[in-house]
């Protein structure tokens, strides 16, 4: 075990894979001489070199198409976009290439890429700057979308995603870069689509993924000093989803709360939420809720901006609904 | 129009060698042209669904740039892909299969006309999405010379797709990884003239469409595209030297497009058919059976022999496709992720 | 009244609003000189010329963009995306101005933009060619979402969507272009956010939109031979939804099935059957019911695209379910 | 770096016009060098959130260019664009509150930096996805003279941007509207030399950006983007141009960015401290100065009180932003959809 900030977590990941497999190369702007906006590339193009650590231009659909060409002939990409905003100029690329090859081939090709970067809100980063894409992307088979939410998390998955034969999309999140956790040494890793119980509670199950996993435990560490014991899951992969750990955790809690970054009409909580009335309709006691940010483009002002995304008290609230206590 | 403004140089000193493989890729481009007309009709009888873009008229640029690489090279293409897996040496019962939606089809029947895959044979597919497979194939031509292989891949393209950022970026990305001997690539720009019903002239601002690679840093040339012999020899040059440079190289070969742009473009607005009847007057099949007769490499008992060889290929291709069996159902969720998945 | 087909409803929407506002104008490509690939725009380029019925290059973000900027300089531009697949090349325009201009300007721009074209499976388009996109665009604020079912609905929503002052995703579907129906004359037109009631019944509220509402009907019609009269909503709007029509037909029935041709995961049913939890929750005698395409790309053959979309019998299923009957 | 490889000739024969403009304009650049620099402080202080790109260095281009126009043009630029809106004529204290997230920014504080909008001057904004501006202003252009206005377009926009799709799709489609006259915009390339981290030579196969608009049909030329009076002076011919034929122009400045991309970019471990230094050297303000006060159109009075006024401006500017209430709370939920929603 060692300490490491989940940036760090992200780039050791990074560095144990490209240490022990020469097809792992890594692709994006300001990766490697500028060091990488938030630095979980840094020093890497000293390490590697310019042939795999690629510096390029501004073209998301470019490099990102590029990437997928590498991956059909065996190398493995890990594509950084500087932020997931960015990729939607590549979205025709993931969703109609990366996703469908596979299939569409009739499986004669392989497409073993990773996109990773940083997705969600930041600190006033105004409306094309601040979308969580989980439910956009996740919406679509031939994908792996995944969203650690701690060093460890960081750590074992991307692992588990340069390692996979299929594209994956790694949604890491601005504001955790910095957090400290402890990460297992050696080789380790996290399978996608199992979700982990990050704090036991016998009254509520919330369910989230990324930075609001935090906002969760705090409003269950909250919730505890009013006497409430609030279960947190962390999804960790949102496809596919580990419906088992949600639904066992129902199963015991009946109540369940649902929390996401992003506005909410079409957002990831109305999926999983639904999976919850589909797998465990008659154990629960109440409605589920979803906890979401507002509906609205992400306004600039620091105070609307508070506004406009999803809060602790916003998870004590829904937890005391869903228990009547409201 | 200016399929003639390229002039054709009549192919004299025909080596031994030239002779013999335009004689045997005469016999594969009757069999192609044979196979699409073939693929038109079964598609009105209703065997055939979705889209069919057939290839006729542009034979001599497949053909010449496939029969002047290595088995171990590469290529990608958009949806009018057939000729390109045919040329390639894919069975063409399989070929027939996968437009008919058969298990046995080169893509197991989940593709269809759209995605012809033979990756065994070095061909990564056919795309829908006009453009779309152009940053595939400059990245796999990276990935072939980081993997330090002297192997190089072909990129064909259509005229329409030249306006896509799909087309743009990869391009920039190749002018900047030539320089390192890192992008072994020919795209090979088979401009028939229209993208459905847009003539070059109304969907690109430049007309001469080989000069826009020069933006990029990109060496290229302008030819004719019905002359087998011509395209052939140009693709040798063009191959051996991105093979020797790693570096990209791009070449637009005029050609024409003699049916509709797919089964369901029947009126054809867009077009006159004295325009089509003056192109077919260049049919490169007809161009370079005049030329291999005049050499005196084919007699008329070979054409003969040629058309009926693809009569008999093609038949069978069909019964092989008839009597395949559907995909099973179970195949509906296979090939979707793989063994991890 | 008069009978039209789904194709001559549209045309005739583009027609009368072009007469009588020069500043609409239809762009897209192959739609003048080619006359439309479903000949929506048919004749349409000799009636009005060619600064009025513009073809475009393959350029879908640039005339995407262009449109836009049409747009805000106060034109009411209707763009034709040949297939709603083609636009994801387009989407960081859609998304990332088209649907936030008004908002990060804070005010000072309209956007009355229509794009619309042909959205779902077609006859063995396979992967790349037959998506659903609807619940990837309603997911995201600022952008209207429409899906007519019928020749009266695609004309009263176009007229609307071209009236609109802000960018409207209008979702047509190639089977129906042939469809014929009633259109009532004069200066129709529908509002956004209304969604119908298409059949009455008092057992189960089938919730759908687009081609799916003639599979519900269909559906409907076979359950009243068994003695289940199931009501049929013809949603017509995404966003916004319509839960009031929705809320006051289950609160009626107590049942809901919910149906989409796309993918389960993160589709549209799962917003809509969520909005049905949290506003109907008491009215509900059992769950709510989705109904949806297989979670695959879509393959080519026929007889696995076949299995791969919803049918009457998938839906007459649900119905079933709700009520016990299985 | 070739900010250099232009030369820029000395401007003699300064007309009486062209002095007060140039003397009027020196004011409005030492205005926005000062206003810059306020900026990354109250950056630094935590007054201002997300992103922040100032235009020290470059404002000679874009006060050549908006000196050029006239009131009813319009214009769109990226994220780096305070001088652009303080050039037109925004109000200080407004662009500064939006800076702050205030109720009386220009765009009511939901914006920010990147977001500038001042419509009624014809400002339409400030865009934060890089090249995404650049369809919009050239549809916009087409607009204009499809309202058969004789009112013309400028687009600015970076080095980087070039090389994306969103670049290339319109430039085209400007290309082909042009030869119908529809298209009356100039773009104009704002090249600093950087992308964030990226040189051009790193960022673009090709170095001379102004060549590749040669492949769309528009005519383009390169020069020097410090020196405001020539800047000034190209602008007037292209602008006079644009709006006679309707044709879109472009135009390559040279010029050089003297801060880092972003508030963000301290360590700047792209470039050394020399090469800033001698881009500096250059400064485009002082460039202005020493050539009026050559000229004896300024004095050092009249410098001291630009600088005095530009303070003076400033200070008010952060005062008003600093006293001017945040958005109200059910701002959050206004301008999503127009009075119909
Ligand atoms: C991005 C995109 N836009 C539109 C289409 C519809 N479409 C299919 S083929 C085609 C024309 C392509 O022309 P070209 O690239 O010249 O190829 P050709 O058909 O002539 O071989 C169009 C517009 C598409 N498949 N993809
Ligand atoms: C599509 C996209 N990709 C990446 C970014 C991140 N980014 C912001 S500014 C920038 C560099 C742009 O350089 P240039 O166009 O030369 O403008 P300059 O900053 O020099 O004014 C990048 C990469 C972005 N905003 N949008
Ligand atoms: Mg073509
Ligand atoms: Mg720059």
């Amino acid at each position: 075990m060692a300490e490491l900030t989940y940036r760090d977590a992200l780039r050791s990941a990074l560095i144990e894979e490209m240490d022990h497999d020469r097809r792992v190369i890594l692709i994006g702007e300001d990766i490697g001489v500028y060091q990488g906006t938030f630095r979980v590339t840094a020093d890497l193009l000293q390490r590697y070199g310019p042939t795999r650590v690629i510096d390029t231009p501004i073209s998301e659909l470019g490099f990102v198409g590029a990437a997928i060409g590498m991956a059909m002939l065996g190398l493995r990409p890990v594509v950084e976009v500087m932020t997931w905003n960015f990729s939607l100029l590549a979205m025709d690329q993931i969703v109609n290439n990366a996703a469908k090859l596979r299939y569409f081939s009739g499986g004669q090709v392989n497409v073993p890429l990773v996109i990773r970067g940083p997705n969600g809100a930041g600190v006033q980063l105004s409306a094309q700057h601040s979308q969580s894409l989980e439910a956009t992307y996740a919406h679509f088979p031939g994908l792996y979308v995944v969203a650690p939410a701690t060093p460890a998390e960081a750590k074992g998955l991307l692992r588990t995603a340069i390692r996979s034969q299929d594209p994956v999309i790694f949604l890491e999140n601005a504001a955790l870069y910095g957090l400290k956790g402890e990460v297992p040494d050696s080789d380790f890793a996290l399978p996608f689509g199992k979700a982990a119980v990050v704090r036991n509670g016998r009254d509520a199950t919330v369910i989230a993924y990324s930075r609001m996993v935090h906002a969760a435990v705090a409003a269950a560490e909250q919730l505890a000093g009013e006497g409430t014991e609030a279960e947190v899951i962390s999804l960790r992969s949102l496809r596919p989803l580990d419906m088992a750990t949600v639904v066992e955790s129902v199963a015991r809690t009946h109540r369940a709360v649902v929390v996401q970054e992003q506005w909410k009409p079409f957002g990831a909580a109305a999926e999983i939420a639904m999976r919850i009335y589909e797998e465990a309709f008659d154990q629960l006691d109440s409605p589920v809720e979803r906890v979401t940010g507002a509906d609205v483009p992400m306004p600039y002002a620091r105070t609307l901006e508070a506004r406009a995304v999803p809060h602790e008290a916003d998870i004590v609230a829904a937890v005391k609904k869903t228990l009547g206590k409201q | 129009m200016d399929t003639r403004s390229v002039k054709t140089a009549p192919p004299r000193d025909l080596g031994r060698d030239e002779l013999a493989a335009a004689v045997e890729w005469y016999g594969k481009m009757v069999l192609v042209r044979r196979f699409e007309e073939e693929a038109e009709r079964e598609f009105r009888r209703g065997k055939i669904g979705g889209y069919l873009h057939v290839y006729s008229g542009q034979e001599a640029v497949a053909a010449g740039f496939l029969s002047a690489i290595r088995p171990d090279d590469i290529f990608f293409t958009a949806y009018r892909d057939h000729a390109h897996a045919l040329f390639r040496g894919a069975a063409p019962g399989a070929v027939m299969a996968e437009l008919f939606g058969k298990a046995t089809g080169l893509a197991k029947g989940k593709g269809g006309s759209m995605h012809l895959f033979d990756v065994a044979r070095g061909f990564y597919g056919g795309y829908g999405i006009v453009g779309g497979h152009i940053p595939l194939a400059t990245g796999a031509a990276f990935a072939l010379r980081y993997q330090q292989a002297d192997r190089i891949c072909l990129c064909f393209l259509g005229d329409g797709a030249m306006n896509s950022g799909s087309f743009h970026e990869p391009a920039n990305l190749a002018g900047l990884w030539g320089k390192q001997g890192l992008c072994p690539i020919v795209y090979i720009v088979e401009n028939n003239q229209y993208a459905m019903g847009t003539p070059v002239d109304r969907s690109s601002a430049v007309t001469n469409l080989a000069s826009r690679f020069s933006t990029y840093g990109i060496e290229n040339e302008r030819a004719d595209g019905m002359d087998f012999i011509e395209v052939r020899r140009l693709a040798g040059r063009a191959v051996r030297r991105v093979r020797e440079t790693g570096r990209p190289y791009a070449v637009e070969l005029l050609t024409y497009r003699f049916a509709g742009h797919g089964a369901a473009d029947l009126f054809q607005p867009y077009r006159t058919k004295d325009e089509i009847a003056q192109a077919r007057q260049r049919d490169p099949i007809t161009l370079l059976e005049d030329l291999l007769r005049a050499t005196g490499a084919l007699s008329d008992g070979e054409v003969k022999r040629a058309r009926a060889d693809a009569e008999r290929v093609v038949t069978d291709a069909v019964r092989f496709a008839e009597e395949s069996p559907p995909p099973a159902p179970e195949e509906l969720y296979r090939d979707i992720y793989g063994a991890d998945g």
